[in-house]
């Protein structure tokens, strides 16, 4: 037997298991509790990376058996990991991410106490948000959530003295158990119709009994179950809460790698479980939470003066694009979806990483106090800007590469079903867009750029150590975004084809012709429409071109030798202040009128004042109305899908 | 060979240097139509040329709060920025020389990026009347960005609606074969609405008088551009003359395209008196007549009327008009 | 009667999500998550239910397909889900002590000072 | 290669920066009808800017006060090269009639050095287009030997 079959259960094992040995022995050395993590995360990074060939290149799928307890007569009752190009997909956002956080947790944290129980909890959480994605049966998918919501929760409060903590961790606890009870009911749902939980045999037999009431019924618990764990809307003020008081690492975590959970529970439930993505409700459906979640948290970002929370409610708004592309049903849109979780992941960790380095340097993170660091953290400064530039979409970043396809696809299905609502999503998506890359101008606005203030004045650059982990992510932004036509040969179209071939999902567990016997047919797909028209490599050239032809003709016309025409700034390190290089301003001079952070869009938040405060209302932070909004949201998709499927 | 004549391309004429002579050329005429819709004899025509020159042969001086490399380099990845769209644009009857990738969700970033630019560049200057006039920048971005939108998809839609599946939904080749084949796209009806939107973006997104409220001069000292003085504020200042072209060039493309008479030079001229006319429409006769906008009555203006009429526009393909 | 248990399993859950929204203290919070998911393990543990049937225990040569049995992977999952609840509640009510050190009250309306 | 073309624009685009030094405000607006269409100093190729940063010719007018003394310093060194200073009207060349007040701390040629003076209270508007097109010629002398 092949040793590339164990991969999928070792790397989940190594993980759990490293989370063991570090409650062992990690409680003494911070060297063995390092290594124990090192060694644990890499192996599983190593594993996921060598799985890429098999399976994203040969189109290979590796079922394995617990105990060899292989489906019998048809009936699979043992517990399966089952992997296709989806679950690797998804895996290696997982285990990339996981990599980086825990890099950079090893100085980030160092300074904490009970460390131990940080990396305990830290590879439980790894581990079990990888068990998800390659699970095969739906009730481990459950228990591997409960582990996920529980880890994520003790690590967010982790810091217990942090204005906060506490607070967003039992939010994050008492509406993250609504999403996972709603997950469970659902799953007893579709036990108590179809009495298997294998997720093989559950894609043959449910587009079987579709009409089913108590299997529509279910489908509402279980994608309102994976929206929770998505934070999509009305979730949202979760994971503002949970993700602006955890660690930086830990936010990573929840923003990069958990909402990524969601989003690949709903992927699998409406394309390979129930295979209704073709319906119009659950286009409405789908389409309509992420258009919602979209706009609504890139509007509350405005509102925010925490670093970490503006960034958490982006995090929200971006996953919102993955889930409106996902509830498309196109070929297209679900390789832009799949696309843009993948840069989502890298740009948004890469983000949370600064900014918990400038808190790990200042000490805080409210926007409105700090300012100039560009100065004191100039290598900071140049990783945040690529992170905004990513989220912003600006080309040639990663971001930019997958908007344009998120746009392609919603204007195209709006076009071909000649529905007005899809054309809204679209200029919904493109405003989005144009919101996200204003808030990120506020942050690097009243973060990195502006004055020093005089508490800063001797901030450090951060350690290598640091910097190693948002230098990978970083590489990542530029390497996905310059060349998406790699992206797409080596992870999109595997990955696209595993979600449109569901009978070889089904057929590889359950042996042959199982998924034709029980009428489930599908082709996969040959390649994705509309690809290969935005090519950053080109324009890059082009841009290098322009700028030799302006370089030339500065040098040209540069004066010969005249020196005081040339550039000339102040000497940093003269104690008297020469007026000339001061900014110029009318006032007084002892006060800089710097603009505040919030107020940085008055224009635009005057003519929306009535929606801020309502939506500041809203948001009003008090459990039992988010409690509230979570189980409204459930009853109402509840009710619509047993009306309206 | 090929390689020669990409070079060409990209560095004469559509590129660099025709960019650089149209927008002197644009704004040249600009200033003086406004001069004489004053009663004014006006500057001359070359009066951009030498303003840029002039900041060139300035000392340029980095303040303290700045940061240099990005203070310095903002403003050149800006104008290359600008430039490269040129080359997106399949202007007077020729094919863009850069086809493939040519797009306007593409153009529409390109454009964002050279407003980010000077906004990093502004925020670089750490000077709080920058400070201010970024934030009105952006401000002013998200004003036309919703009609610019909204036109660019009623545009697409006539053309997805007519020819059918076309591979790539926003292609500027496949709208300007359209117009070729079915005439330009403002005698029809439905593009009216749309057509006036988009004459109405054009000077929100070059910055020019009516809506110029991150540059005001008087209110906030420039500005965006408080800080910059020497040949950084050339460029600037090109890439405000070239960005008049180019906004004229697009709409030439999305509006007036496919007018071709077989001869190139004829084409060319037509195009250029096409920019011109709609530089007197879109920049000219607006700053003229109205007085600078708030930034808040920007926003409203852009959201409410200009969008309403994109809106509308998009409501008439739907009908299929 | 079956409908009974599903009838009961759901009014947990009611009763359980109305404790969660209208009480306002930290600890009835938790009383009410502690009710939906009893709720939920109900419910699976009657979806595996055949009246009358045998406990789940055989030799491999009794099994036939006549055998008349209780479903023994919904008590398996129901066991897995009180754990799993079990430890939700203990890590809430931690949580909730702690708060209780740091904000000095139980009552939902005063912690919030993550909003907006 | 294109010094010479530099040069020439030098004194075809001269962007002013006004300092009000505690004027009364007469000279201002004398030096504001200069750009209306009856003078059109525009053909000139003057500009108002708002910022010392981008200004050729800084306008200086008033007595220069106490109060604004610091700031006059402050914006005239915030102006890069080269550069010309016009004091505009009488106050900033000998005080006017603020002259020995205690408020006073001038004249302008106490703070910078003034390379064209207009007289009058007000000067007319004719007389200040002269100075500045003075100062262009000058701004073009000094550009060429800043270049040496």
């Amino acid at each position: 037997m092949n040793i590339l079959n164990h991969f999928p259960i070792m790397s989940v094992m190594v993980l759990f298991i490293g989370a063991f040995v570090n409650a062992l022995v990690g409680r003494k050395s911070s060297a063995a509790r390092n290594g124990v993590t090192f060694v644990a995360i890499t192996a599983a990074l190593v594993m996921m990376l060598a799985l890429i060939k098999p399976i994203m290149l040969d189109g290979e799928v590796i079922t394995y058996w617990m105990g060899n307890w292989a489906p019998v007569e048809g009936w699979a009752f043992g517990i399966s990991l089952e992997v296709d190009a989806l679950s690797l997909f998804f895996a290696l956002i997982v285990t990339v991410a996981v990599f980086a956080s825990g890099i950079y947790s090893f100085t980030y944290m160092s300074h904490d106490d009970s460390q131990v129980n940080y990396y305990t909890l830290f590879l439980m959480l790894s581990g079990s948000v990888l068990g998800l994605v390659l699970s095969g049966d739906l009730f481990n998918i459950f228990v591997m959530v409960e582990i996920m919501t529980f880890t994520a929760v003790a690590l967010t409060a982790f810091r217990t003295n942090y204005e906060g903590a506490l607070e967003g961790a039992f939010k994050y606890l008492v509406v993250g158990s609504l999403g996972s009870t709603s997950l469970l009911v659902g799953i007893a749902m579709v036990y108590s119709q179809l009495h298997t939980l294998n997720l093989a045999q559950l894609s043959a037999l449910i587009p079987q009994n579709a009409s089913n009431p108590v299997l529509l019924a279910a489908f509402a618990f279980l994608f309102m179950g994976f929206a929770t764990k998505a934070f999509l809307f009305p979730f949202q003020p979760l994971a503002a809460d949970a993700h602006a008081v955890a660690p930086a690492s830990i936010s990573l975590m929840i923003s990069g790698v958990l909402t990524k959970c969601g989003v690949y529970g709903i992927v699998r439930l409406v394309y390979c479980l129930y295979q209704n993505w073709d319906l119009p409700f659950v286009q409405y459906l789908v389409t309509g939470f992420g258009a919602v979640s979209m706009f609504i948290c890139v509007t509350m970002a405005f509102n925010q003066h925490n670093f970490k929370r503006l960034l958490a409610f982006h995090s929200i708004s971006q996953v919102g694009y993955v889930i409106t592309v996902v509830g498309l049903g196109s070929i297209l849109g679900i390789s832009s979806g799949l696309y843009h979780a993948m840069n989502h992941t890298i740009f948004k960790g890469l983000l949370f990483l600064t900014a918990g380095a400038v808190q790990h340097q200042t000490g805080s993170l409210d926007l409105d106090r700090l300012g100039g660091l560009s100065k004191r953290m100039p290598r900071t400064t140049i990783l945040f800007l690529i992170g905004a530039a990513s989220i912003s979409g600006l080309p040639p970043f990663n971001g930019f590469a997958s908007k344009w396809m998120i746009y392609q696809a919603t204007f195209q299905q709006g076009m071909s079903t000649g529905n007005p609502f899809f054309i809204l999503v679209c200029v919904v998506a493109l405003i989005t867009s144009v919101l996200t890359l204003a808030s990120f101008i506020k942050v690097s606005q009243s973060v990195f750029f502006g004055q020093l203030p005089e508490e800063y004045k001797d901030v450090k650059e951060v350690p290598v150590a640091m910097r190693v982990p948002m230098w990978i992510l970083a590489a990542l932004c530029v390497v996905t975004g310059v060349f998406p036509n790699l992206v797409e040969k080596f992870l999109l179209l595997p990955a696209t084809n595993a979600v449109y071939s569901a009978s070889a999902y089904i057929d590889h567990a359950m042996g042959a012709d199982y998924a034709a016997a029980h009428g489930v047919f599908s082709n996969g797909i040959l390649g994705i429409p509309a690809s290969n028209c935005w090519q950053p490599a080109t324009w890059l050239m082009l841009l290098f071109c322009v700028t030799c032809a302006v370089a030339i003709v500065a040098l040209l016309g540069s004066p010969n030798d005249s020196k005081k025409l040339a550039i000339s700034a102040c000497d940093e390190d003269a104690e008297a202040l020469d007026a000339k290089y001061e900014s110029f301003f009318s006032g007084e001079e002892a006060v800089y009128s710097q603009v505040g952070g919030s107020d940085l869009f008055w224009g635009f938040k005057h003519n929306w004042r009535k929606y801020f405060s309502f939506m500041h209302d809203w948001h009003s932070g008090i459990v039992n109305d988010y409690t509230l909004y979570g189980a409204v949201a459930i009853a109402f998709v509840l009710l619509a899908c047993v009306i309206l499927l | 060979m090929s390689v020669l004549m990409n070079l060409f391309h990209v560095l004469v004429f559509p590129g660099l240097l025709f960019c650089v002579v149209m927008g002197v050329l644009l704004s040249g005429l600009d200033r003086i139509w406004v001069a004489r819709m004053q009663r004014r004899v006006g500057p001359p025509l070359l009066q951009p040329l030498y303003d840029f020159l002039k900041c060139c042969g300035k000392e340029t001086i980095i303040p303290r709060h700045a940061r240099k490399a990005a203070f310095l380099a903002a403003p050149v990845v800006g104008f290359v920025a600008l430039v490269s769209i040129s080359l997106f644009l399949p202007v007077a009857g020729q094919e863009a020389v850069f086809s493939g990738s040519s797009d306007l969700v593409v153009i529409l970033y390109l454009l964002t990026l050279v407003s980010v630019c000077m906004i990093v560049g502004a925020a670089c200057s750490g000077a709080p009347f920058a400070g201010v006039g970024l934030s009105r920048e952006m401000v002013a971005m998200i004003s036309y960005e919703l009609p610019f939108v909204l036109v660019i998809l009623a545009v697409s839609s006539v053309t997805f609606t007519v020819t059918g599946n076309v591979p790539q939904s926003f292609s500027l080749q496949a709208i300007v074969d359209f117009q070729a084949a079915n005439g330009a796209l403002i005698t029809r009806l439905s593009m009216i609405p749309a057509a006036i939107a988009m004459l109405l973006v054009i000077p929100c997104e070059v910055g020019n008088h009516p809506f110029d409220v991150a540059e005001a001069e008087t209110e906030i000292c420039e500005g965006t551009l408080s800080e910059y003085s020497g040949a950084p504020l050339a460029i600037f200042r090109l890439t405000h003359m070239v960005k008049m072209y180019i906004m004229a060039a697009l709409f030439c493309v999305m509006f007036l395209g496919g007018i071709t008479t077989g001869i190139v030079l004829l084409d060319i001229a037509i195009f250029v008196l096409f920019c011109i006319v709609l530089t007197f429409i879109t920049s000219s006769l607006p700053h003229a007549v109205c007085a600078r906008f708030k930034v808040e009555q920007v926003f409203k203006f852009y959201w409410t009327v200009v969008a309403g009429l994109a809106v509308i526009s998009l409501i008439l393909v739907w009908l299929g008009l | 009667m079956m409908v009974v248990n599903y009838v009961g399993a759901f009014a947990l859950i009611v009763l359980g999500i109305y404790c969660m929204v209208a009480k306002r203290n930290l600890i009835k919070v938790v009383i009410g998550m502690g009710l939906v998911d009893y709720g939920a393990n109900l419910m699976i543990v009657t979806a595996g239910f055949n009246p009358g049937g045998t406990a789940p225990i055989f030799s491999i040569s009794e099994l036939n397909m006549a055998t008349f049995f209780v479903d023994p992977i919904p008590q398996a999952l129901t066991l897995t889900s009180i754990v799993i609840g079990a430890c939700v509640t203990a890590m809430s009510l931690s949580l909730v002590m702690k708060l209780k050190e740091q904000y000095g009250t139980l009552n939902t309306d005063e912690i919030r000072r993550l909003n907006g | 290669m294109f010094e010479k073309m530099i040069d020439d624009s030098m004194s075809k685009s001269p962007w002013i920066f006004h300092i009000n030094a505690g004027s009364c405000n007469g000279c201002d607006i004398e030096l504001v009808s200069v750009l209306t269409p009856r003078y059109d100093a525009e053909r000139l190729g003057f500009r108002l800017t708002g910022t010392p940063r981008q200004a050729d010719i800084v306008v200086v007018s008033g007595p220069i006060t106490v109060q604004t003394r610091d700031r006059l310093v402050r914006t005239l060194a915030q102006v890069p090269d080269p550069k010309c200073v016009v004091s505009l009207g009488s106050c900033p060349c000998s005080g006017n009639v603020f002259k020995g007040s205690y408020a006073i701390d001038g004249p302008l040629e106490k703070w910078t050095h003034v390379d064209v003076s207009v007289g009058g209270c007000t000067p007319k508007p004719e007389a200040i287009i002269a100075a500045l097109a003075k100062a262009t010629e000058i701004l073009k002398e000094k550009r060429k030997e800043m270049r040496k």
